[in-house]
């Protein structure tokens, strides 16, 4: 039975996932990216190998996704992480027909059919602003680390507004607040609020229908979740494989490119 | 490929930030030089005044911009601020005058902010008109026409006569037609001649004379037409947006490595305006005039009595178009608003689109990349 | 007699004392951190302890930089733009331009023989180019912020960094390392991609010399080098440059407290006033 | 001392625009949208239009502070965050089925683009057009660019109002009258006559007003009443208010300490918290460019009954914006000059490129050139994301800070 792999080659992690032709998964792992992307790209995969024990030869198909793409020499075929992470989110959530992808520099809003396809999509280009590094910038401001800064946002019962649209100047706003005695809890989530706001603009443009399914690192961050389901005034779903759902995505378009072999040249 | 040696040196003479060729060409013949801001220019009038119609359409990216800054605000469009620095940083000094016409608020401020800064320098802004209805129109436009040549003709000191400007209607007349053929070959068969030279041999036209132009594009179609490339898999796309500020090469380049064939676009416009031949009879300036009513091309910077949603499900389908690459200048308004109704019709027909935005110094390829072939495997992968 | 002047920056908190000498009697800087009041008293009590001098011996104190009204123990307040060109005339008296690069802004000032300010400008909405911009870049390379500028001096080749976006320059740079590129030329590029910028907001207020470079950026040596290029001109720097607003604001308390009434004798209570 | 007069101005505008939105929504008769510059109302009104300017909506938006949520909207269709916020407002409105916090805004019959000074009017119209599905009438407005082009623009205006008024004709199958254009014009010249006076008193010592913070108000009824005795009635009562303020040596501010001259549009969303920055100062506007988007009155542009259609395109072409930048910087040495201001303020919005553009060179002009204290800041008129508070106050201050120390070094 023919197994493809899927490598998402992410700004801030490299994830790899194994997938057999029924679309389950056989492996997955998640590397930090550094600056080489081949290595880290080689490193998730062999990690994805000894946890499914297989070996190279096993898999069919490479596909590769994410910022670094086009880094790992050995793949087969290069599929962005908007298609894919929408195919991903497919397939964890079937029902999905928006997807947001927030990761450490970008944010997505896609539209897609029942198939996983992308219609429409939107992403940041401007800013860092909309984004994880935003929130890890507001965590150093506040000294604290990430683990911290979510728990601190699912406790706010005032979240304070961040109005700034720079992740650089957004942090003297938050020292202020801090200065005017504003809690750090209302801070982190008025953080939070605002990467929603930005976020939930792209998917605006694109339109909103339901399900919405969340993916991307930031998925693993409830506070995330908390301040988008309440801007948006509806559930959103995610999982704790919603940071896979780029790798899967390229997994699974990995076996439609196998299948359709000489197809389309 | 054949990317041959003269593509380099047509590229070296477009990407030339000095204007190295226009020193030359004045120092051989003696004659003036005048310079135009994109989109429009009444290039015949100027070559008939016996003087060289100069292309200047921003940089390319080749500048660090310092000056200019200082003098545009951040929320201006590249073009504005890349010709302005080309300006301050003497880059320009050939230029005996430069032309504006009113494309939009910045093009028209920035003819007032070039009077000021460069006082030896002729500099005329036209008004187009924009009531295409309007029976005063026409003979009002070649009232600004002959306004125009009367300030030519002060500096020059030479009257402009009949004769030389029906030559110069013939010549670019015949330029056009060869562009149209260029153009052509895109529609047909697109991996003959990938964007990016095609864009180059259009640009070419910005600084030489018009004749040379012509017989660069003769030997190119003659060359291009011979080759044998073979075809791949992309999609057909129309780029709509730059008719004013230009996109960098690259990214022309990356559409069609990410899967694109641009089958026809809104580049390079000022060498395109008119659709057919301006006649060739009664009075020129008339004919110019009423050719820039009647013959016009769709753009965003004049207005359109029927509906740009129409014009544009039309065109898609002339261009056997199967997407749109919405590519405007970052802070180019008219494109920007262009784009919302584009976008609804386009919707409306279920024709894919995407928006892209540009700027002439631009790092972020990789986004854009990643845009493109995100929506070309939406086509390909559906 | 003594007067201090405490300079609240958004990334740093410098503090100063004089005597009615004009003379420098102690200096103190620390982080600003989160609580800006805060840190403005801890460096007013470095300061104090650092010139040996205890705080009612304080005739005046003048509080400037972004915080200045958070500064609860200062008698009034002062903008950082008045206070930089009154301690850069000081120090440099032919002063006619002065360039200041924080932590989180820019500022081109054109200055006058008496050193009042004729003319400024600065840099808008994005932190952009600034010194946040240098210490990202240092953290990325992994090199300590006194290192980056004498680095950046090493490279032959520099390379040209498009992105002056303080938060994605980080890729930028990284995707240089993964490409194989040495530090020293994308250090020289980002000095250069700052150079840029900074000379554009300068051009608005004119170029005249003499030029004096302040702010804590003015401690980096290759940002000195870089300006000098761009300039054409060779720059003013002193040790003092990062503490040149306090110090500025010290001699306004000074001249408030020889010209003016003397310092009121209550005390204002610290978030009262 | 009590004032008889107090607040008349503000009163009787605020009356009078809650009756003109009053009558937008329950009136009768056609309804022409029309922009205030270069605004061909005289035209309109014999034909019993009644008026919309959207702009007077997108700027009462903006104060109401509704602009903000108007932006999004139109943005999530797919305006960009780069184009003008006054054209975003009035999509949203469009999409918000016209509510809007000073009542319904009623759909166009017909859409006069007069676009004197801003090319982003004929996209804002093409855009209306679109979404009404309206027809538009597109009144070209030649720049003001060069003395020897003057005449034949205005021919080629005065033509063109001439076909709108066959349009019109034909529109509402009414016959153009033309006495009543001429009583139309004779108020709309009278208005004139009193606007020009009331902003000049501006010259006085104390100035009674400020005449960019206050006269931005006093100024709705010339951009929208022009043409009705309202019009007229209103400026006595303003003059009055001022004659009585100087009476009593009462300014906008408890002392006067600096005369400035604006340039540019004033911050909406942040109205209050704008004009604040200068008050902390004592700055009074003593005169300002922005007041005077609806007409150049003060060079002696008028509407005239005794040449109608000539007078409305020479008004039409004559609009500060529509004015190439060497006019438009002249005018402003001519302000700083014949109001004694002490400073120039520029206020660059991003918003709008018409007027924003070039303003640096002004800034060189004034600063380098003329020597006259120039303070450049930028936010936006109708947009309140672009508002920094904290920057603009640090750089108003620093300006202030240093023309008053340099007061008291010069001793003056
Ligand atoms: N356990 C976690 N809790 C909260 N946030 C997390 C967690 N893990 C990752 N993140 C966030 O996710 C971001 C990385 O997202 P990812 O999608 O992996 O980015 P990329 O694909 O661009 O590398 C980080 O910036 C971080 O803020
Ligand atoms: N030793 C150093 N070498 C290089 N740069 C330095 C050094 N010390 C401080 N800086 C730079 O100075 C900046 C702080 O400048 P400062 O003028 O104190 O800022 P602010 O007044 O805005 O708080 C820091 O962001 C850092 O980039
Ligand atoms: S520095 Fe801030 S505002 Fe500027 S581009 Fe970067 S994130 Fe955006
Ligand atoms: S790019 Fe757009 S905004 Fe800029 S000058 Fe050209 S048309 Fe105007
Ligand atoms: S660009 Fe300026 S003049 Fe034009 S509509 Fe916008 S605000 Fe008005």
């Amino acid at each position: 039975m023919p197994v493809t792999a899927g490598i998402d080659i992410g700004a801030g992690t490299t994830k790899a996932v194994l997938m057999d032709e029924q679309a389950a998964v056989l492996a997955r792992v998640s590397v930090r990216t550094g600056p080489f992307l081949e290595k880290a790209a080689t490193s998730a995969f062999e990690k994805a190998l000894r946890q499914a024990s297989l070996n190279s030869d096993d898999i069919e198909y490479v596909a590769t996704t994410g910022y670094g793409r086009y880094s790992y020499p050995p793949r087969d075929i290069q599929i962005t992480e908007i298609t894919c992470h929408a195919r991903g989110a497919r397939l964890l959530f079937p029902g999905t027909r928006c997807v947001l992808d927030i990761g450490a520099q970008s944010s997505r809003a896609m539209r897609v059919d029942e198939e996983g396809r992308v219609l429409k999509f939107r992403m940041n280009d401007r800013c860092a602003a909309g984004a994880g590094r935003f929130l890890e910038r507001i965590a150093k401001a506040l000294e604290m680390d990430l683990r911290q800064l979510v728990a601190a946002s699912l406790e706010s019962k005032n979240p304070q507004p961040i109005s700034s649209i720079c992740a650089v100047l957004a942090e003297s706003e938050v020292i202020n607040h801090i200065t005017q005695g504003k809690r750090a809890e209302d801070i982190v989530m008025g953080a939070h609020l605002s990467i929603a706001e930005r976020v939930l603009a792209l998917l605006r443009q694109v339109g909103v229908e339901e399900e919405v399914t969340l993916t991307g690192g930031l998925s693993l961050n409830p506070g995330m979740v908390k301040a988008l389901e309440e801007t948006l005034g509806k559930e959103v779903n995610f999982s704790k494989e919603s940071q896979f759902a780029g790798a899967m995505g390229a997994a699974y378009l990995g076996h439609w490119r196998l299948q359709r072999r000489g197809g389309r040249s | 490929m054949q990317q041959t040696d003269h593509l380099s040196s047509v590229r070296e003479l477009a990407q030339d930030v000095s204007f190295s060729a226009v020193a030359r060409w004045k120092e051989e013949t003696g004659g003036k030089a005048i310079g135009h801001f994109p989109v429009f220019a009444p290039q015949e009038i100027i070559r008939a005044a016996g003087m060289l119609p100069v292309g200047v359409m921003g940089a390319w990216g080749l500048l660090e911009v310092d000056y200019a800054d200082s003098r545009v605000q951040s929320f201006v469009c590249s073009v504005a601020r890349t010709t302005l620095e080309l300006g301050l940083t003497g880059r320009l000094k050939e230029l005996d005058g430069m032309v504006f016409t009113d494309i939009c608020d910045v093009a028209r401020n920035l003819s007032g902010v070039w009077k000021r800064n460069f006082p030896e320098m002729l500099v005329e802004y036209l008004h187009l008109p924009q009531n295409v209805t309007s029976a005063a129109s026409v003979v009002y436009l070649e009232r600004e026409l002959e306004r125009f040549k009367g300030k030519l003709e002060d500096l020059s000191g030479v009257k402009v006569g009949e004769d030389s400007l029906w030559e110069g209607i013939e010549v670019y007349n015949h330029q056009r037609e060869l562009l149209q053929r260029i153009y052509r070959i895109r529609r047909e068969s697109p991996w003959l001649l990938p964007a990016d030279e095609a864009y180059l041999l259009g640009r070419a036209a910005a600084q030489m004379p018009v004749e040379d132009h012509v017989s660069l594009l003769e030997r190119s179609i003659a060359e291009i037409e011979a080759r044998t490339v073979k075809s791949r898999d992309n999609i057909r796309v129309l780029l709509l947006g730059p008719f004013c500020e230009q996109p960098p090469l690259e990214l022309l380049r990356i559409v069609e490595e990410s899967g694109c064939y641009v089958v026809d676009d809104e580049l390079l416009q000022t060498y395109r305006w008119y659709t057919s031949a301006v006649p060739t009879n009664g009075n020129p300036l008339r004919s110019l005039a009423e050719s820039y009513i009647e013959r016009a091309r769709l753009s965003s910077v004049r207005y359109q009595v029927r509906r740009r949603r129409e014009a544009i499900v039309e065109w898609l389908k002339e261009a056997r178009a199967e997407g749109v690459l919405f590519c405007s200048a970052k802070f180019c308004e008219p494109a920007l608003y262009d784009y919302v109704l584009y976008k609804e019709a386009l919707e409306a027909e279920s024709v894919p689109y995407l928006h892209l935005e540009f700027e002439e110094k631009m790092s972020a390829f990789e986004t854009v990349r990643m845009q493109v072939e995100t929506f070309v495997e939406s086509i390909l992968f559906a | 007699m003594y007067v201090a002047g405490v300079d609240a920056g958004s990334t740093t908190t410098k503090a100063v004392v004089l005597d009615e000498n004009s003379h420098l009697v102690g200096k103190s800087l620390r982080a600003t951190g989160a609580n800006v009041t805060r840190a403005s008293e801890l460096a007013y009590e470095e300061c104090l302890h650092a010139s040996g001098i205890r705080e009612r011996e304080v005739s005046y104190v003048i509080g400037t930089g972004y915080g200045r009204y958070k500064i609860a123990f200062g008698d009034t307040q002062v903008t950082e733009i008045s206070c930089h060109a009154k301690g850069a005339h000081f120090l440099f008296p032919k002063t006619r331009t002065l360039v200041d690069i924080g932590g989180q802004d820019t500022k081109a000032i054109k200055v006058s023989d008496k050193g009042e300010v004729l003319d400024f400008c600065m840099n808008d909405k994005c932190a952009a180019g600034t010194g946040r911009f240098l210490e990202n870049a240092a953290t990325v390379l992994d090199l300590e912020l006194d290192d980056i500028g004498p680095v950046s001096l090493r490279s032959e080749n520099p390379l040209r960094i498009t992105n002056v976006c303080t938060v994605f320059v980080e890729s930028e740079i990284i995707s240089h390392l993964a490409r194989g590129q040495v530090v020293e030329d994308i250090l020289r590029g980002v000095h250069s991609a700052i150079g840029a910028r900074t000379i554009a907001l300068v051009r608005r207020v004119g170029i005249e010399p003499e030029v004096t470079f302040t702010g804590g950026v003015s401690r980096n040596v290759g940002m000195v080098r870089t300006l000098e290029e761009r300039f054409g001109v060779p720059i003013n720097v002193s040790d003092l440059s990062q503490y040149m607003g306090c110090l500025g604001a010290g001699l306004f308390a000074l001249e408030r407290a020889q010209g003016a009434s003397p310092r009121r004798v209550k005390r204002v209570e610290a978030g009262g006033s | 001392m009590e004032l008889k007069h107090k607040d008349a101005g503000k009163v009787v505008q605020r009356e009078l625009m809650a009756s003109y939105y009053g009558d937008l929504e329950d009136g009768e008769g056609p309804v022409a949208y029309l922009f205030v510059p270069g605004n061909v109302v005289e035209i309109l009104r014999p034909f019993g239009f009644r008026t919309v300017y959207p702009e007077i909506n997108a700027l009462q938006c903006g104060i109401k502070r509704v602009a903000g949520e108007n932006i999004l909207k139109a943005e999530d269709m797919g305006y960009s965050a780069d184009v003008c916020g006054y054209v975003k407002n009035d999509v949203g409105i469009c999409l918000a089925g016209g509510s809007t916090p000073l009542g319904r805004i009623p759909k166009p019959d017909l859409l006069v683009c007069n676009f004197s000074g801003c090319n982003t009017f004929i996209k804002w119209f093409e855009a209306l057009a679109d979404l009404y599905d309206a027809p538009m009438f597109l009144l070209d407005v030649p720049y003001l660019r060069d003395e020897a082009s003057y005449q034949q623009d205005i021919e080629y205006v005065t033509q063109q109002l001439w076909d709108l008024v066959a349009y019109c004709e034909d529109m509402t199958g009414t016959t153009f009258d033309e006495a009543k254009l001429r009583e139309t014009l004779e108020y709309s010249r009278q208005a004139e006559d009193l606007w020009t006076q009331l902003l000049s008193r501006a010259r006085l010592r104390p100035s009674p007003f400020d005449a960019y913070f206050e006269a931005v108000f006093f100024m709705a009824p010339i951009n929208v009443l022009r043409g009705t005795t309202d019009c007229i009635d209103y400026y006595k009562v303003v003059i009055e208010e001022m004659e009585e303020r100087s009476r009593a040596h009462v300014g906008p501010v408890p002392q006067e300490k600096f005369r400035v001259v604006y340039e540019g549009p004033p911050c909406w969303p942040h109205f209050r918290a704008f004009w604040e920055l200068f008050k902390a100062w004592g700055v009074v506007g003593v005169a300002s460019t922005y007041s005077k988007v609806g007409g150049l009155f003060e060079t002696g542009i008028r509407h005239d009954p005794a040449r109608p259609m000539e007078s409305i395109a020479e008004y039409v072409i004559n609009c500060y914006t529509n004015w190439n930048l060497k006019k438009r910087s002249e005018l402003l040495q001519q302000y700083i000059e014949e109001f004694e201001a002490d400073a120039l303020i520029i206020h660059s919005v991003k918003s709008c490129r018409s007027f924003s553009v070039g303003q640096a060179d002004f800034r060189e002009v004034f600063s380098h050139e003329l020597g006259i204290p120039t303070l450049m800041i930028e936010s936006d008129l109708a947009d309140p994301r672009y508002f920094s508070q904290a920057q603009l106050k640090n750089r108003v201050d620093a300006f202030f800070e240093s023309l008053e120390h340099q007061r008291i070094v010069r001793g003056s």
